[in-house]
């Protein structure tokens, strides 16, 4: 059960925590925003959508690694992904944030996403710095 | 450092002796032994207040003050003794000056409710600091919003104590009530001039409520000596249980104070037009009290008074030397506050990393240290930061456990700080 | 009988068992062994509680909701733990509607001020009842005083029932805000009729707050059933430790009310300016709560349950039944009241001798009952008294303790009234 | 240590408290009040003076056995000694209640108050009851 460091801090969770790959801002696009007010955390996310779709996604986040990774993760996948198929995705990350295991075989972004849930699993207190990205994601998404 | 306060001497404690009255510390976390560096938020728990609880439970229990039978007779004295023990342990003139309550914030807001609503008037001042636990801060907001009550804040200087040049300009109009300041900083532990403030406040005519949270677990506080109208302390920061609190107030103050709440305990007589209120500091007490934990904390403080504050306060500054001397090798540490006057912990960031994770990874040593903003939200902020972790050290700390937290921490910044 | 308050099957149970559970039952007191009669000022406590609360501080303690590591989080489940566990005994719609507080004393006090001051204008009425314990009266009192809010008192029968006509006739102008009875007298042991109550207060639109801290030991008490308001209860009567209190809200009502107590935990985001609070419950539960207070009131709840209530009622009852046919033995003797639905808990007088030296000789016989105005000085009003003896019963009362003190009662009469 | 029922409630405790000797009001004299608010009894006093001098005593008396002997006891003592020798038998009872020892030979009222004062002594919930009586005095003494 235990997980030690290096399962949790795992290189490529603080390498994309160092340097996000969908850091930033975008101009014209629609905004959502969420903060832990206990540790001062927040991640504002930025959408682009054209004919619905989400073509673009881009998040600023003041953070943890935690969080920093998860939000770049989402924001990676927000732009590739449908929101149904978003939701599903989060939906299991959740649960995995309950069993601590996370399913074998995924790729890219989504397997990440879910290889920091699981590692992140068994510190309950650090379960909302991985899950407040997603948060600020819904908001963007509802305003636009 | 104010009267009231009493010097270092230099006796040493025996900490190996101090640790087996302490079960928790030989338990283990993650599979490392458990290294508790949190004492700040709560200390832990000796078996000699253990056991006084479980004693009451186990042999000489029942409510107290309404019982004429043996059982609630001795409880009531067991109760009421701890009263005595208080009111000595803060040097008070009398023992009807102790009020007991839930914790701190419990006791500042029956203060700010019951002076700030019932003697104060709308148009008086408030003032606080920048460097106060959001337990000395929302009660005057509060207060503010709900009676007309200005609220001020004194400034801090860098170095993490109080600007007195502010808090006199504060107090320069005459029309501040009370003055209402942490006497040792949870965050920078800053150990405030209690006597100058207190000085300073009665000069321009003002009240003042020292927050001694922090500072009564690591120095002797005498409230006489200090001369200050109120005092707040939490038990469960001193080694006793939670669910009890105390506030002492000068007695004239008490006596002219409406009650906070109402109830069986805190009244004189009762018709449905008219109750009269029960003497002070019982005035204060409504409903059953936290009998059980009263009577854990009396043990807390018979323990703590047999260890002996000079002990006490030499080891705490021992250790922080000691922490504050190996916190300086680790590369793009800050330490947050450097004041002359400190009490034993210590926050810090480190640069490039997150308090967060800082935190959990230290966890994973084995090492519980806080990370956040540790109910201090404008301190943070005055501070330039989001957060920070902080190590608190207690009675049975030692250098050894400093070392692996330092060490850990290390560990933790090469790992981060890539 | 109200539903929410369910009805007596027959199930025995083993109070021999339960009696070893209890530590405390195997002392003597004056050389006598206790009986120990007064279990409705407060409950002695099984070994399930204490150990919950001694492993708590020996094996798994930190402050709770504040902390990153494992101490703290573990804490911090097993304190809200139990917000679940009492969620279940309510039968509340969900946990955030279960708010910790010190006493029931505590809990109505934050309903007076924070929905009384916060909710309701000055110009409407809050309706008490003639038996009320000083908790339910005097907070209700102090917010008549300050807020403008009339207070009015709904009569009781004779019998020791409440009047509902008498009620009724209150409610009727509709400026009624709030209803607040007891669920079950301290002194008269009688149940009110809780269903009816409610559904004559909405329809006159106003809320209700029953005072379960008598009933909730007695009975199982379902606020969803009975579609109550507030309801509130006390750990240390339900066989849990002394600091720790419940306040049960529906969760629209506590969303709509302003904070009671400020500090540490309650609050969302603070600026000197500006504070935001929680989300309900924690809006409510200012700084560091009775962490080991709550766990032991978890293992309360837990020990009750694993009996069950409809084998505790059926023993009170059964109990009850005897006291009453063997009180009714002795010359000169008075109980209060004769409600259809009543509790264990027998209020008496005997003519020609004062309460106080009955308590004292049953005391000489080990026989521990209370004596006096019972915190409900305008119920020894309303019944023509100036005090009186009573004698309650909790999951380990035998009816050979019955036999002892009506034989010792039956001792100090002759003695008393020559 | 241990008091039993025939200690506290003596024979004579229980006769005095039943047919009390010195019951009843003094028209035109001075009088003082005193309340017990836990259980609700009270003691009313009432002192006639001549010549600066106690020469008649009274009391009305709502409350239990023991509070009704101390109060019948202080009538007969306040009538018979002058003030400051029955300020100085107050002393010597309340050093009783704190001994449960009561001094050898003392006869009359006088012995009688300080028995009463040994038997209660240890029942310390009930301290109150016995010294309720005395400060319905003092308040008599005090406005005359
Ligand atoms: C009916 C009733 N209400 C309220 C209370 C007050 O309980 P507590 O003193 O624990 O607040 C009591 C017990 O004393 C009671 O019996
Ligand atoms: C300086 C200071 N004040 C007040 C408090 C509040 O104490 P409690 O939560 O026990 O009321 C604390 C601790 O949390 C503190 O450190």
């Amino acid at each position: 059960m235990s997980t030690d460091a290096t399962t949790l801090y795992q290189d490529w969770v603080l390498a994309r925590a160092r340097a996000p790959l969908h850091a930033g801002r975008i101009a014209g696009g629609v905004t959502g925003v969420a903060e832990n007010r206990s540790c001062g955390d927040s991640v504002r996310f930025w959408l682009k959508r054209q004919d619905g779709r989400v073509v673009a996604a881009r998040h600023e986040t003041e953070g943890c690694a935690i969080c920093q990774a998860s939000a770049d993760l989402i924001a990676g996948l927000a732009a590739g992904l449908n929101e149904d198929r978003l939701a599903t995705l989060w939906e299991e990350a959740c649960g995995v944030l309950e069993s601590g295991v996370a399913p074998a075989g995924r790729q890219g972004d989504a397997g990440m996403l879910l290889g920091v849930f699981a590692g992140v699993a068994e510190y309950r207190a650090r379960h909302r710095c991985a899950m407040l990205p997603y948060q600020a994601y819904e908001q963007a998404a509802r305003a636009g | 450092m104010g009267a009231g306060v009493s010097e270092v001497a230099a006796p040493v404690l025996d900490v190996a002796r101090i640790r087996r009255d302490f079960p928790i510390l030989s338990e283990t976390v993650r599979g490392k032994p458990l290294v508790f560096l949190d004492s700040a938020a709560s200390a832990q728990k000796p078996v000699q207040v253990i056991e006084a609880m479980t004693d009451t439970m186990r042999r000489q229990y029942a409510n107290v003050h309404r019982g004429l039978h043996w059982m609630s007779e001795r409880t009531s004295d067991a109760y009421e003794g701890v009263r005595d023990k208080v009111a000595r342990l803060l040097n008070a003139a009398s023992r009807d000056e102790i009020v007991f309550t839930r914790n701190s914030t419990e006791a500042i807001n029956l203060v700010a409710h019951s002076y700030g609503r019932g003697v104060m008037t709308p148009g008086q001042a408030v003032v606080i600091s920048e460097m106060e636990h959001h337990a000395n801060i929302v009660p005057w907001q509060m207060l503010r919003d709900a009676h007309g009550i200005e609220l001020r804040v004194a400034k801090i200087t860098d170095a993490g104590e109080l600007d007195l040049d502010s808090l006199a300009s504060l107090l320069a109009d005459g029309r501040v009530g009370l003055v209402a300041l942490t006497h040792m900083s949870n965050v920078l532990g800053t150990i405030t001039p209690a006597e100058t403030i207190v000085s300073m406040a009665h000069a321009a005519g003002a009240k003042v409520l020292l927050d001694g949270s922090q500072a009564v677990v690591h120095r002797r506080v005498d409230v006489t000596a200090l001369d200050v109208d109120f005092y707040v302390f939490t038990g469960h920061k001193l080694y006793g249980p939670t669910g009890i609190g105390v506030l002492y107030g000068k007695h004239a103050l008490l006596e002219a104070m409406p009650p906070f709440m109402g109830g069986g305990d805190m009244i004189g007589t009762v018709s449905f037009e008219h109750t009269t209120w029960a003497e002070v500091p019982h005035k204060f007490e409504a409903g059953t009290p936290a009998i059980i934990e009263t009577i854990g904390l009396g043990a807390a403080i018979d323990y703590v008074e047999a260890i002996g504050f000079d002990p006490i306060s030499a080891h705490e500054a021992a250790l922080t030397d000691h922490a504050l001397a190996r916190l300086a090798t680790i590369d793009g540490l800050n330490v947050l506050g450097r004041a002359q006057q400190r009490g034993g912990v210590i926050s810090f960031t480190l640069d490039g990393a997150h308090a967060h994770d800082v935190a959990t990874l230290l966890d994973q040593s084995g090492v519980a240290v806080r990370a956040g903003q540790h109910c201090a939200e404008p301190l943070m902020r005055r501070l330039g930061i989001h957060s920070s972790a902080r190590a608190s050290f207690g009675v049975y700390t030692t250098e050894q456990e400093i070392d692996h937290f330092v060490d850990a921490l290390d560990g933790a910044r090469r790992l981060l700080v890539a």
